[in-house]
């Protein structure tokens, strides 16, 4: 057991957390929420220029090919710094999920295009019927001469109106299996919508899409392994949020005077600090051992430690969320301060990719198998 | 001891619910979140209670009110709030309405407690200032006294609908002296009067409820003082202890959970789960317990008595139920939830989740923070 | 709408709220502990002076036939006296089955007896497998010419080592009926044991007993009838040492001194003691529905409202208790203290006749009929 | 970074699994419950852990132990709870035992520390006093020096197996000048003293654990202050302070927890009831995440370092956690935790969950209650 980062990870976490502090004020989020597809172009530049985008693609794909822990480090700084651009949705999920996949090789010069910031991807595997669980798929593949022919309705895929082509989950057969398509496809439409907390997605119909039999990238279990690596990724976003929170709150509880007092002279106050503290380490502690187990070839501990990760997450940073607006009082509900604003990018990281719900019952289903 | 309603107290439902349903606004995202309601919308909805003698529901009949009973003004608010209408704004028909009633000279309540009722005149509330949040009384907004003229310079902030009112009454400072509680009077203004500056404050929501409003070297009439100087304080803690049949919520957190479980009911990813269900049937018990503690403080009043110790939770109680069934809907919204600030085809309660989700996470700090709440009900728990 | 009570409630409540202040005290309930059966003789003869043994045996049964609050009020206050004989699981329910069963003129000496104090009877509805529900019964009653021989296995029959009658489920063809089997018949045998909280139970083993044809009080919605009538008063009986812990614990906190002041000027618990004041009041409130509720001919209005009440309860009440005993520091963990036997006793209320899992599952299943 | 142990640490892992499942008392009903355990069987077993070597497993080898590394400790710890035999009387092997190495003389060190890691010696602790509950600074026992002893008078409470122990340490009061902190020594009675008397206090489980010690005129020799006078408050910090790694109570918690999953399993009421898995998943995740918090820390100790911020949590969380599994197997057990004082038919882990959820809701009140350690870590968060 060592629990050390290498002096390359310290590297990256440092450089991380330097952007985040300097390179990306809250101006600079107000900035990005209103570019389009809340994605400032400047930003996404400098976040290919210092490799990130290249971390969860391989080596031999051009990419950096870094561990989860790797990106984690990154993700929890953006989380800290309230980075709006679609690190996970755009280009980490989808990158995981080409490595995991069969046609891996064939899909370099997209990986790199993803790599350099040139492109960005979506990934359109939520139905309305099956809620989080990628297996409920009723979009179909149609196998015909020229490939196969996609037709179904996709929900909330996040950051589809900024990607150049959506991997898409359908049945093909009796197995799910994933399929790349280009944007500008026929018979396939988007109805865009900015998401809460930040960032942007889209429902997505399938009308008789045709795909080459080219564009079938794999089968369900890459969609599974990026979407484990993405959550992992996610609960370390998410912690840099909850730190951030916990920060703002004590400093202010040190500084917010009420009844001629500090308000952090108030022990019911005082102790909700603390609480907010503890969960936050002890979602740390979670976070970790899923980063470590994210890159798993056992797909059992993976999901365990997946899942057992992102269902304390999830109740841990809404209880710090809540409570951060709450010690804030008024000026917490107002869009002025940026409480508010992870307040939100934290509520919107209880439901993506799965919220505390469908993943106790997934860790549940792992510890029974 | 029966919880039952009397037949004319049942009657008097009929007749509610009737009238609710004929007349209610037909905005059924806005309504139900209670929030999107554009001004217009919301100032026909009052012209039309008004119109029925309904607006001012909670006023006896010799002020303008209809005279209901404690048992009527529930099934009314009840009946308001299942036709999924929204609710009256309550400054001035809650607020200053029982206050002019006390308090006001006969000329105050003849010059404004009709024009309230006639839905001709909306305000809203001074109160709260940059500095004093929970400490309301180190207010710092000042009214100087200059001959027929008081000149009022300072700020108020988290004004809900000041942009919409036309009067406002404040809480301002008319002295320095004696403790900080004593130097405080209760000042009435017309929003349009010179020097008042009303400017937005944008909540988590998303919307626009809330201003800052400013004062520079507004004069007002000394006849618009309400009370005499320095009984500002006894005004205000009588206007906070005054209206409690409301304060649970109760009518509003049914539709809304009775909203969240027929969804859930007509949801193909979420009507088996056993989850859900016992959920909903966690909040319906607490709801119901709230709707009889509420029920339990109508009674007293209805017998004259004052609210008992029964009645110390309703705020803390109610306002954790509403968040949590807000909770509920976000989460049971799940993905169907995470459209912002555009309509997106779904469930309408998913749709509106995330938005009053976001919304009622202040109802815990406005009004006396429940953590002020508690420390209140503490001194007289323990007396220490 | 009008939640007065009675002339003649208030003044059943004042004299049952004298008796558990006067004539029983914290002596008196460590004596009643070391009664035979955890029934002080004596006591249980006041209690039957008092009428209370009465108040569930029908008028035409020569009881005072009293409403559920009626025995509510007196049931409150045996709980806030931490009175342990009985009163619920020896006479009250007992009584409200046979009052609600087909063979109710039939067993008037009987009632003669329970309400004269001179008979308890007991309950044996409970299997292992069947948790909380009476319908979950697998004890069977064979019709044979002298009229049925019961077999089977009961657990947790409240009061059955003192009783002289069981009431007892068993399994008649389709239907679960309702037997009366005097104590001492052959093939009935007990395993007795003390309860948590105070009181005796016993398992119940049923090995081929023969009783009479006339044995047979009804069917299974008397046991309904009855059982809810018996949780609405246990709930009462809660409310009553919820409220005393309550009492107890803030007058700890105005006189116990910690770091020179009195721990009661402490904020954090101030607010605990605050929450503990807001779960009583709101389960007064359940109770007095319950109540109301528990004497309908409408089961369904019955059924919801007392499982309301159970549920809600179960939960408060634990809050109360667990708070009651960490406020109270080490002196609320011992015996010496009445503080740890009301924790005691409201644990064990938490489970008696269906815990707030069970009763939530019965809250919903009448919501959704 | 990784999670995985080494191989020493596997083989080491098996060697104590091996030992453990060879030596661990047989006496499932007591020692699962961790409580109803007589002297005999717990004098036994640690005699049979220090003939191995490892009843002092934290201690240093230079003073006896077996030099365990931290992470080894927590692996013995967590076999030997998994073995489902019962933890070491604490006081001297975690508590005295660095006090001794720290601040005692080498003839303390030599006189005291081979009696306790043989298990000749049994310890008790003399901390709390009536009027000093988390006012802990407040005692009042006082030591008044005489030629070469001091004499004691006053009293000790809840002072756990005193009615075991051989020898006592307490905080005495030895000044009643300067800060109430600094009147303080640390001092070590033989039990058998004359003047010492032992009177029980049943606690709630029905069990005998705890004890008031009363002190008249005890007679204790000089050499027997550890440190120097008052020098006792530090000791006593360095005391609570020092012992961290088995405060998660990690290995427990998972031998309650799995004994708890695997008889609901077999529970023909419950093993289909989504609400208990759900509830056991609940508890799992939340224990993983205490053990893994645990490991962090380990990981920090194992490199020298102090334990870092995501140890203040430790005893909140671990204590809980404990309470939290408690309630579940006292709520599954539904009416077979019923029985109490008494062996009935029925699982085991349903017949213990009544005294074990009684016993258990003393953890969060000793060795500082959970309110105390967050006045604590408010005061190192926010610093005022």
């Amino acid at each position: 057991m060592d629990l050390s980062f290498t002096s390359e990870q310290e590297i990256l976490q440092d450089s991380a957390v330097k952007f985040a502090q300097k390179g990306y004020s809250f101006d600079q989020y107000k900035k990005s929420l209103k570019a389009p597809g809340q994605c400032d172009p400047a930003i996404w530049k400098q976040v290919a220029e210092f490799g990130w985008l290249a971390l969860a693609v391989p080596e031999s794909a051009g990419g950096i090919g870094g561990s989860t822990l790797d990106i984690a480090l990154v993700a929890e700084a953006l989380g800290a710094g309230l980075v709006i651009e679609p690190f996970i949705a755009g280009a980490i999920f989808p990158a995981a999920i080409i490595a995991a996949s069969e046609s891996a090789g064939r899909q370099d010069a997209l990986l790199g295009n993803l790599a350099s910031g040139d492109a960005q991807l979506a990934v359109a595997y939520s139905e309305r019927a099956g809620r989080f669980d990628p297996a409920q798929c009723t979009t179909i593949a149609d196998k015909n001469a020229k490939g196969f022919v996609l037709s179904g309705e996709k929900i909330c895929a996040f950051n589809a109106p900024n990607a150049s082509h959506l991997i898409v989950s359908a049945r093909n057969g009796s197995a799910v299996d994933l399929f790349l398509v280009p944007r500008e496809t026929a018979g396939l439409s988007l109805t865009a919508y900015p998401v809460l907390g930040g960032g942007v997605a889209a429902d997505v119909k399938l009308d008789g899409v045709q795909v080459d039999s080219d564009a079938r990238l794999g089968d369900i279990t890459a969609l599974e392994a990026g979407l484990d690596k993405a959550i992992a990724v996610d609960c370390a976003l998410a912690l840099g949020g909850m730190k951030a929170l916990f920060e703002r709150t004590s400093a202010y509880l040190r500084t917010r005077k009420q009844f001629g007092v500090a308000i952090g002279t108030f022990q019911v106050l005082q102790h909700r600090v603390v609480d907010m503290f503890i969960e936050l380490e002890q979602s740390r502690s979670l976070v970790l051992l899923a980063t470590a187990k994210a890159d798993s070839g056992d797909a059992v501990e993976r999901r365990r430690a997946v899942s057992a990760a992102k269902a304390y997450v999830a109740k841990a940073s809404k209880m710090v969320a809540q409570q951060a607006v709450q010690l804030h009082g008024g000026i917490g509900m107002t869009e002025e301060l940026d409480v508010g604003h992870y307040f939100r990018q934290l509520t919107a990281f209880g439901t993506r990719f799965g919220d505390r719900d469908y993943h106790l019952d997934r860790f549940q289903a792992v510890a029974a198998a | 001891m029966n919880f039952d309603y009397s037949p004319e107290e049942e009657t008097f439902r009929q007749e509610v619910r009737t009238w609710m349903e004929a007349n209610a606004p037909r905005d059924p995202s806005g309504i139900a979140t209670g929030m999107r309601i554009g001004k217009e919308t919301q100032f026909a909805w009052e012209k039309k209670l008004a119109s029925k003698g309904w607006l001012a529901y909670t006023w006896p009949a010799e002020f303008g009110g209809p005279g209901f009973t404690p048992v009527q003004r529930d099934i009314f608010d009840a009946e308001r709030a299942r036709a999924g209408a929204p609710s009256v704004i309550p400054f001035a028909l809650m607020m200053l309405g029982p206050v002019l009633m006390k308090f006001g000279t006969p000329e105050q309540q003849k010059r404004f407690l009709p024009r309230i009722a006639s839905a001709e005149q909306v305000w809203c509330q001074g109160y709260s200032e940059p500095g004093s949040g929970s400490d309301l009384a180190s207010l710092k907004t000042q009214a100087v006294r200059q001959g027929d003229k008081y000149i009022v310079n300072g700020q108020k902030i988290w004004t809900t609908q000041a942009h919409w009112a036309h009067w406002i009454f404040c809480l301002v400072r008319t002295s320095g002296d004696g403790s900080k509680q004593q130097g405080i009077s209760f000042l009435l203004m017309d929003m349009n009067t010179k020097g008042i500056e009303v400017r937005p404050i944008v909540t988590i929501d998303g919307h626009h409820h809330l201003n800052e409003v400013f004062f520079t070297d507004v004069e007002v009439p000394v006849e618009n003082l309400v009370g005499v100087e320095g009984q500002g304080w006894t005004i205000a803690k009588y206007l906070l202890t005054h209206e409690r049949t409301a304060i649970a919520g109760v009518g509003d957190s049914k539709r809304q959970l009775r909203w969240l479980s027929e969804t859930v009911a007509r949801d193909p990813a979420l009507k088996d789960s056993p989850h859900a269900r016992r959920r909903i049937a966690e909040l319906e018990v607490d709801l119901l317990a709230l709707e009889y503690t509420n029920l339990r403080t109508l009674d007293r009043m209805a017998k004259g008595h004052s609210p008992g110790p029964e009645s110390s939770g309703l705020k803390i109680k109610g306002t954790e139920l509403q968040q949590g069934i807000s909770e509920a809907q976000l989460e049971f919204g799940g993905l169907q939830a995470m459209p912002w600030g555009q309509d997106v085809e779904g469930e309408p309660v998913y749709r509106a989740a995330s938005t009053r989700y976001n919304f009622l996470r202040a109802c815990t700090i406005y009004g006396g923070s429940n953590e002020i709440q508690k420390n209140v009900l503490a001194k007289v728990l323990i007396g220490l």
